[in-house]
């Protein structure tokens, strides 16, 4: 795993090497770098099966981080794969000629996210949401409550009882109190 | 009269006139040429008239007025005068032919052929042995240079391998004359062969005659030692080719067989085997032959080989006078003519390669010659060839001589193979441009031996042994009707069609209630259904001349077959069947190898026909009718598989079906039906003629109606297996076809009048519902223009009438009351199950049952299911087809309701053979084990549904009309109309279970039976390496051979 | 591909006529009676369900056909084609998808037909109520006869529920056919808000 | 034929026995199965409720003219396989119009329903309905080849094809039974008669869960009932047809009812407790172990 963490360096130039357990480690890599990094590690290390690939935007930097993960059965470890593409305009390389599988995550992240991944098939079909005409709905920028209340109808009276609040009104009021008392604390002595 | 010598003389002097002056009278030359060759031509004219006319006696001429020995003798008599007759319009023909080439070389070339000429007459003429001798030397001079004219390196190889073959021959010829003079003292023909009795030293006289064998067997280019030849008819002009191959081997024939009388039975008994050896191989070789010359060579070698076994045959017998002019003249001719004017055709057609043939079509004369030509040399009727092998069959059949029609057949298949693959080549429409090499004296010179041609076929039909008094104008009045339609191209098609309905009618009008029995219950099938299915065709919108033609001559062939009262009118209509739907199948979109094959399967089929024939013609000394098969002789049983092979063939048993599917599918759609619903009852017919002729015999320990019902059922079996997977509607209707006549066939086995009358009533039935269905396919394949199932679907909607008459047609089939097929089924199961076959009933029952998934195959995927875009305005077919279809299920319904007006009939026609067999009880007929009353069943089936259908209506809410999408597809969209319709591969699940049963074994068993003759040819046609040492050591080799044959090694 | 184009503005539906049948759906009265009456018990005592689980709350469904529950004393049972069934149970949450095949199926089911709603996500959204896929109220897309809250309503609770469904049924309450084709148009434009690539015809018969 | 109308009469009583019959032995069948899985089960009356249903159904849809006439063609077979059946041996008014034709006509005319229905549900349009057709279709060839060969080993047997015939040779006791006299052809026949019901492990073209309930996927409404209508008279008839050719037929109702009845438990008893088999499995077992007892059934009576 060292030495491959090395050679990554080496060869793509890895940056943000987070070893997080025994078995798995995630490193950022430049976007031109990525689908070179990922053949690379399907083909020389053993990392021959794509697990998912994630996205996640970080709307203060204007990036979209997307996560390769791939899984090496011989000595069953995991890598991460980080890269960041520019926000505004969202486009990466598709690896569906490296795994058929990729195929639908790249859809998925086309619909949800609105990353384009040009020459992926089937990528503009839809995913879930057949007949979206609005943002992305997991971009951070989408309100999905003001969305849901203005589309589907919400039935008036209804009231929210989530766990957090019934526990502590009904069973440990007097720790609640305790921790409210703690926060107003914190906030003034700032 | 004008004495034979001056055509000599006249020949010989203008031959020396002509380069004497060749200055002074050029323009006139070649008008002195022709001339000379008119006169010969007339002066033989005059002979042969008054041979045939007058019936002059045989007419001898004497050189110098002396008599022999000291003088040459000529002879001219019946046969002399009418080789010389057409050896010298041919020759005449020839040097039209050849004019362009005549008047380039000029004098020489005239010279030659007048040299060619005077040698051939001489040969003919001459009865003095070494006068022979020099008239064949001056033949082969002059040949050779008419071969080496051509200056270019093949021809002069090729005239000089002849120069060293002849040279051996005219060696050994001379060495046998100086033998046999010594021995007889005299040169005459006649002197010697008086003398040859007499002689003491027979052993120094059989070597005499052997040296005269050997030269002429190397001289009639019998096999192997005809390398040389084969070189010469491919190395030389096609004009040349022609006479060499026409006139020369005539004449060479000629001189052979003056000379055979001096041979004994034994060395004449190798010359038959030796003629029939070169035919089978020469045939056999010609297969793999794709150059034309050299196919027509070996086909020319074949014939030469054929004629010359025949005479040694017939010298054999002493029967000569007879069998001369029966089976030698007609056989010699055939090969004459049509050899001499296929290689003539050859000439014309820029092309070598019988591959680049196609577009000869774009002179219709030529290739109408062409085509007359292939089918008289291939030995189809009514041309002479025809009845040299038939009365050659007969006779040897006669002399027991069974072997050899065995060889004779399967040689005759060959040629037939190559020649027919050859025309139908040119009747396919894929042309290459432009090779025809259009010359008018050359179509002059063709036309007028075809001329002469037709002239002996016509003879020769005319005195053939033809009964013409009996058949009468049954027999012949649709075969008129057919060629007659083929003369008159002009008329308009749709009025063709209507002409031959209207004759159809008349005929069935007039002689239809003459008739009686069972040949009257196939007429009647023939000509209605002929009549409707004929309807059909007016909808057709090409303008093709042949279709009418051929197909009144095949609706005739197949009247004139159950007309027939002898073997020869049946063998006779059956060829003519066999040639007809050949031609028609042909006519369909690629359709070449499927019709070919379907061609070699019939014409072997109908060949071991013949042989059973002959193998049972003895019986009754030499006569021709049915009678023969029910005097029970040695090879009665033996002659009963022959015939059934040949009948097992047109009903495609299984094992011999692989024509079926192809050539049904792919012969036109209207032409479809005619095969299914009325040609496959062909073999049918002959079936009942056979078992009511001979019984059905038993072969030792077996009894061949119990192995001909296995035959029966395991082809309704497989036959029904197979189309149930088949993707093409018609594929589908072809093994449907196939398994349906499986059950007749099974039927006809049982040998029992419930047996027959269910046989009977089944191919009526088979009949009425193929007709039906191929007609309603034919109009959807018309609307949509494909045949692939899976392509159409819910065609209901736009073909309502067609999908009404398709699903009567398949309730019918599938044999589920309450309509006809049932009444087979019921007919069938009772008879069988009454004779005891109960493995047979229930292997019917299965096939049966099978029937149900083809059907609902066919209609579904056809009719039902999800409409396709692309058909969305198709219209409903034409009434054209509609009307026939309607007019059957009208019959249907009539026999459903009333069955005992069939069933009756059919009783008559068998009760006389097998006695009456089921009983009446009003409407419910009673047989030994059950009963059935199609009447009550179709009332109470009416009634009930008609009420239920009533109570529905009266039920059922408002209903909603919905569309093809409107189904519940899993709460999605059907995408489209093509993945939605699940009609393709319908059955794999059963294909899976159920596949082993329709393995192809057959096609592989036939394909490597073809890959073996086309290999073993291949093979054989490779000792001819082109090399003239190797030529001369095959003459050798034969010589050896022949020589210790002869004498006998010690 | 300006083929297509083409041919879409000639054409204004964006189904094609000759695929789809689209009539809309009429209302047919009740039959006074007694008639009725014995109609209105034989569907409620023949409830056929239509297999077709569009949530998570379909496992509670499993045990209805188990030894332990057994509702086939009821006459009921699952039937796999909505032609048949007149039952349709809508198990916990729908989202848009789904709703889209929920609105097909419900069409293709035979005029009596009634509908259950399972789970309190079918009621108002449940624990999805803010998801921005997921419907919050059923009865705005296909008229509701019962609805069974919980999450998830256990099998007992179900049963309950077919009891109260049966007695709206015997009273001839259970008109949610009739109900849909008079309202049809309100239900469709509501189906239309939150399905927008409708490319079938409105009714699905 | 004597008296037209008498026999019409007969017919319509025997007629509204058998359905009645059929119906109840359907609503016992579903309570033997739940039982046998451990349940109450509907009430034995569940049919009639069910097709009181379908009746009332208000709407219905239709695709064609041959899928209207698919139920109309389905029923008719039904009514018709058993209108052409002697139902009660001996009892003149319980013979129908068996007069129309032998056991040939009784085992063809099986097929005449399932052909219009199967036309009917094709023109549905529906992929399943001839899936379904194809798979029960493939089947029903399989199942027969077992069935003619004991009907033929019978008619060999008995020197007859009439029904009315085999069952009088099968009169006076267990002896004389068929199942007792010609053990082998019964064996074949209760095979292919398994096929035959379409039960469990043999019901592959209504398989639920691949292709819901096979070739009437598109029918409802009234059309339903037709076909629930018809599945009484088609069952009943198909277990007298049984009956009386192997278990020596029946003088009157109780006697009738008691054999169909065991009967028909046989193939709802080895249906509860199998899985269903693949369309290759059911043909190659009733290729294989039920057709060889067939032919050995034939051939005993050919040599």
């Amino acid at each position: 795993m060292e030495e491959m963490i090395e050679r990554i360096k080496l060869k793509f130039n890895a940056k943000d090497i987070n070893r997080q357990k025994a078995t798995l480690v995630f490193f950022s890599v430049e976007k031109k770098d990525l689908e070179a990094c990922v053949l690379y590690m399907k083909e020389f290390e053993g990392y021959s099966n794509l697990t998912m690939i994630s996205a996640t935007d970080w709307i203060e930097t204007g990036t979209f981080g997307l996560t390769y993960h791939l899984h090496n059965y011989k000595n069953r470890t995991d890598v991460g794969i980080k890269t960041y593409i520019d926000r505004k305009n969202p486009s990466m390389v598709s690896i569906n000629t490296l795994w058929a599988g990729a195929r639908v995550f790249e859809r998925e992240l086309k619909e949800m996210f609105g990353i384009d991944f040009p020459g992926c098939p089937r990528v503009d079909d839809p995913f879930a949401l057949e007949g979206w005409d609005n943002l992305p709905p997991m971009r951070k920028d989408f309100d999905t409550v003001k969305y849901s209340e203005e589309t589907y109808f919400p039935r008036p009276g209804r009231s929210t009882k989530d766990n957090v609040t019934q526990m502590e009104e009904k069973l440990y009021a007097v720790e609640a109190e305790v921790k409210k008392g703690i926060a107003k604390t914190v906030r003034k002595n700032k | 009269m004008v004495n034979p010598i001056y055509i000599i003389a006249v020949l010989l002097g203008i031959g020396f006139i002509l380069p004497l002056t060749e200055k002074k009278l050029s323009k006139l030359g070649p008008w002195v040429f022709y001339a000379g060759m008119i006169f010969t031509a007339l002066v033989s004219y005059q002979w042969f008239r008054f041979f045939i006319v007058s019936g002059g006696e045989t007419y001898h001429i004497f050189t110098a007025g002396v008599k022999p020995p000291l003088s040459i003798n000529l002879q001219i008599g019946l046969f002399e005068s009418v080789l010389l007759f057409v050896t010298n319009l041919t020759g005449l023909a020839g040097a039209v032919y050849m004019t362009k080439q005549i008047s380039e070389t000029g004098v020489r070339a005239m010279v030659l052929l007048l040299l060619l000429l005077l040698g051939l007459n001489g040969l003919i003429l001459t009865r003095d042995i070494f006068n022979l001798f020099v008239f064949m030397e001056i033949t082969a001079i002059s040949t050779y240079s008419l071969i080496g004219m051509d200056v270019k390196s093949r021809s002069l190889s090729a005239g000089f391998k002849y120069m060293t073959a002849g040279g051996l021959a005219s060696a050994f010829l001379l060495l046998g004359i100086i033998i046999v003079y010594s021995l007889t003292g005299t040169l005459n023909l006649d002197g010697m062969i008086r003398s040859a009795e007499g002689i003491k030293n027979v052993k120094l006289l059989s070597i005499g005659s052997m040296m005269i064998l050997f030269s002429f067997i190397i001289e009639a280019k019998q096999f192997p030692a005809n390398g040389w030849a084969l070189d010469v008819y491919e190395g030389t002009k096609p004009g040349v080719a022609g006479l060499i191959s026409g006139i020369g081997t005539t004449a060479v024939f000629f001189g052979f067989y003056k000379i055979m009388p001096l041979f004994t039975n034994e060395t004449l008994k190798i010359v038959m085997w030796a003629g029939l050896i070169t035919f089978f191989f020469s045939n056999l070789m010609g297969m793999k032959q794709e150059n034309v010359k050299r196919m027509l060579g070996y086909s020319s070698v074949a014939q030469t080989g054929l004629v010359i076994s025949v005479s040694a045959w017939s010298f054999m017998l002493g029967n000569d006078k007879l069998i001369f002019p029966m089976i030698v003249l007609p056989l010699l001719f055939n090969h004459f003519f049509t050899k001499t004017g296929l290689f003539w055709i050859a000439g014309l057609v820029k092309k070598d390669t019988t591959g680049l043939w196609g577009s000869i079509t774009e002179n219709k004369i030529l290739h109408g010659i062409f085509i007359i030509l292939i089918l008289a040399l291939s030995g189809f009727p009514p041309f002479p060839g025809f009845w040299g092998k038939w009365n050659l069959v007969l006779a040897m059949s006669l002399d027991s001589n069974f072997f050899y029609i065995w060889v004779l057949l399967a040689g005759s298949l060959f040629e037939a193979a190559y020649l027919l693959k050859w025309a139908g080549i040119t009747l396919k429409k894929d042309k290459s441009k432009d090779i025809l090499e259009y010359n008018s004296y050359k179509m002059l010179a063709l036309q007028i031996v075809v001329l002469i041609f037709f002239a002996v076929t016509v003879y020769y039909f005319m005195t053939g042994n033809f009964d013409h008094t009996n058949g009468g104008l049954h027999f012949y009045l649709p075969f008129a009707l057919g060629t007659g339609l083929l003369l008159l191209p002009f008329i308009p098609e749709k009025l063709k069609g209507m002409i031959s309905m209207s004759v159809i009618a008349v005929y069935a009008f007039y002689f239809l209630p003459d008739q009686n029995g069972i040949g009257r219950f196939f007429n009647a099938m023939f000509l209605s259904g002929g009549f409707f299915l004929t309807f059909a065709t007016l909808n057709r919108k090409d303008r093709s001349r042949s279709f009418y033609p051929l197909l009144m001559l095949m609706l005739g062939s197949l009247i004139a077959l159950v007309n027939s009262d002898n073997i020869l009118h049946f063998f006779f209509s059956w060829e003519i069947m066999t040639l007809s739907s050949y031609f028609l199948i042909h006519r369909g979109k690629g359709s070449a190898e499927e019709s070919f094959r379907y061609v070699m399967f019939s014409l072997a089929g109908a060949f071991l026909m013949l042989l059973g024939f002959a193998y049972s013609f003895p019986n009754l000394n030499g006569q021709m009718s049915f009678g023969i098969f029910a005097v029970p002789g040695q090879f009665t049983s033996l002659s009963f598989i022959l015939i059934s092979i040949g009948f097992l063939v047109k009903s495609a048993a299984l094992g011999l079906h692989l024509w079926i599917a192809g050539s049904y599918a792919k012969a036109e759609d209207d032409t479809s039906a005619f095969l299914s619903a009325l040609l496959s009852k062909a073999g049918i017919f002959g079936f009942v003629m056979l078992l009511l002729a001979m019984g059905a015999p038993s072969a030792g320990k077996f009894d061949l109606a119990y192995i001909l019902s296995w035959i029966g059922a395991l082809t309704a079996l497989i036959g029904t297996m197979m189309a149930i997977y088949e993707e093409d509607a018609k594929r589908l209707l072809a093994y449907s076809s196939m398994g349906q006549v499986g059950y007749i066939i099974l039927g006809l086995a049982i040998m029992s009048g419930l047996g027959w009358t269910a046989a009977l009533f089944q191919m009526v039935n088979h009949f009425l519902i193929k007709g039906i269905l191929f007609l309603a396919i034919a109009g959807v394949i018309y609307r949509t223009g494909t045949s692939e199932m899976y392509k159409m679907g819910g065609l209901i909607k736009k073909m309502p009438w067609s999908f009404t008459a398709v699903m009567f047609g398949i309730i019918a089939i599938s044999g589920v009351p309450p309509l006809t097929g049932f009444g087979a089924k019921w007919l069938m199961y009772e008879a069988l199950i009454e004779k005891g076959w109960y493995l047979q009933t229930g292997m019917a029952f299965f096939a049966s049952t099978v029937a149900f998934l083809y059907c609902f195959r066919l209609i579904h995927a056809i009719f039902l299911g999800q409409p396709k875009t692309e058909f969305r305005n198709v219209k409903e077919a034409p009434a054209w087809f509609l009307i026939p279809q309607y007019v059957f299920i009208m019959a249907i319904f009539f026999f459903s309701i009333f069955p005992r007006v069939l069933i009756d009939r059919i009783s008559a026609a068998v009760e006389p053979f097998f006695g009456k067999s089921l009983t009446w009880d009003g409407n419910t007929v009673i047989s030994s084990l059950g009963y059935w009353n199609a009447t009550a069943v179709m009332t109470i089936v009416g009634v009930v549904f008609v009420v239920l259908a009533i109570g529905l209506f009266i039920k059922l809410p408002k209903v909603q009309k919905v569309k093809q999408f409107n189904i519940v597809f899993a709460a999605e969209r059907p995408e489209t109309p093509e993945l939605t319709h699940f009609a393709y591969e319908f059955f794999r699940p059963y294909r899976r279970a159920m596949g082993w049963m329709v393995r192809p074994y057959a096609t592989r068993f036939w394909r490597s039976v073809t890959e073996s003759a086309y290999t073993v040819s291949d093979a054989l046609r490779k000792i001819y390496t082109g090399n003239g040492q190797t030529y001369i050591f095959h003459i050798l080799l034969v010589l050896v051979i022949l020589f210790y044959i002869s004498t006998g090694v010690k | 591909m300006t083929m297509i184009g083409e041919e879409n503005k000639n054409e204004k539906k964006n189904f094609d006529t000759e695929l789809f049948c689209d009539a809309v759906p009429k209302e047919v009265p009740r039959i006074n009676g007694i008639i009725q009456k014995f109609y209105d018990w034989a569907q409620a005592n023949s409830l056929w369900i239509l297999a077709f689980g569009t949530g998570c709350g379909s496992i509670e469904m499993r045990p209805l056909y188990t030894a332990r529950y057994d509702i086939s004393r009821f006459g009921m049972a699952p039937r796999p084609t909505p032609r048949q069934s007149n039952l349709f149970i809508i198990s916990g949450y729908a989202s848009v998808k789904t709703l889209k095949r929920i609105v097909r199926s419900y069409e293709q089911m035979q005029n009596p037909k009634f509908v259950m709603g399972l789970g309190s996500c079918t009621v108002n959204g449940g624990m999805y109520w803010d998801s921005y896929n997921t419907i919050n109220r059923l009865d705005h897309y296909i008229p509701v006869d019962t609805y069974v809250a919980g999450c998830m309503p256990r099998p007992e609770a179900l049963i309950a529920g077919f009891e109260d469904l049966k007695k709206r049924i015997k009273e001839g309450r259970a008109e949610g056919a009739n109900e849909y084709a008079k309202n049809f148009e309100w239900y469709k434009a509501n189906q239309k808000k939150v399905i927008k690539d409708w490319d079938m015809p409105d009714y699905n018969w | 034929m004597e008296n037209f109308w008498t026999t019409l009469l007969y017919a319509f009583i025997s007629m509204f026995i058998i359905f009645n019959y059929g119906m109840v032995l359907g609503g016992v069948v579903y309570k033997i199965i739940a039982r046998v899985h451990g349940r109450f089960g509907p009430p034995v009356w569940q049919p009639y409720i069910n097709l009181v249903k379908v009746m009332g159904v208000r709407t219905a849809i239709s695709h064609g003219i041959m899928f209207w006439l698919g139920p109309v063609f389905r029923f008719t077979g039904g009514i018709g396989l058993f209108l052409f059946m002697p139902v009660l041996f001996g009892v003149p008014w319980m013979q129908n119009f068996s007069f129309s034709g032998d056991l040939l006509l009784v085992i063809y005319f099986i097929f005449f329903g399932q052909l219009g229905m199967a036309l009917g549900a094709a023109e549905s349009g529906h992929p399943y309905s001839p899936m379904g057709i194809m798979r029960g279709l493939s089947q029903v060839t399989a199942s027969e080849v077992p069935f003619a060969l004991a009907v033929i080993a019978l008619a060999a047997q008995h020197g007859t094809l009439s029904i009315t015939e085999i069952v009088a040779a099968q009169q006076g006791g267990i002896a004389n039974w068929n199942i007792v006299t010609n053990p082998v052809a019964t064996l074949a026949g209760m095979m292919a008669f398994l096929g035959m019901m379409m039960h469990a492990p043999f019901n592959l073209h209504i398989a639920p869960q691949e292709i819901p309930i096979g070739p009437p996927t598109e029918y409802q409404s009234n059309f339903l009932s037709y076909m629930q209508a018809n599945r009484a008279f088609f069952a009943s008839a198909k277990l007298i047809l049984f009956m009386n050719l192997f278990f020596g037929g029946a003088t009157n109702i109780p006697v009738l009812v008691g054999k169909t009845f065991s009967l028909y438990m046989i193939t709802v008893f080895i249906g509860v407790v199998n899985p269903r088999f693949t369309l290759e499995n059911s043909i190659r077992w009733f290729i294989r172990i039920p057709t060889v007892t067939g032919i050995i059934a034939v051939l005993i009576y050919t040599f």
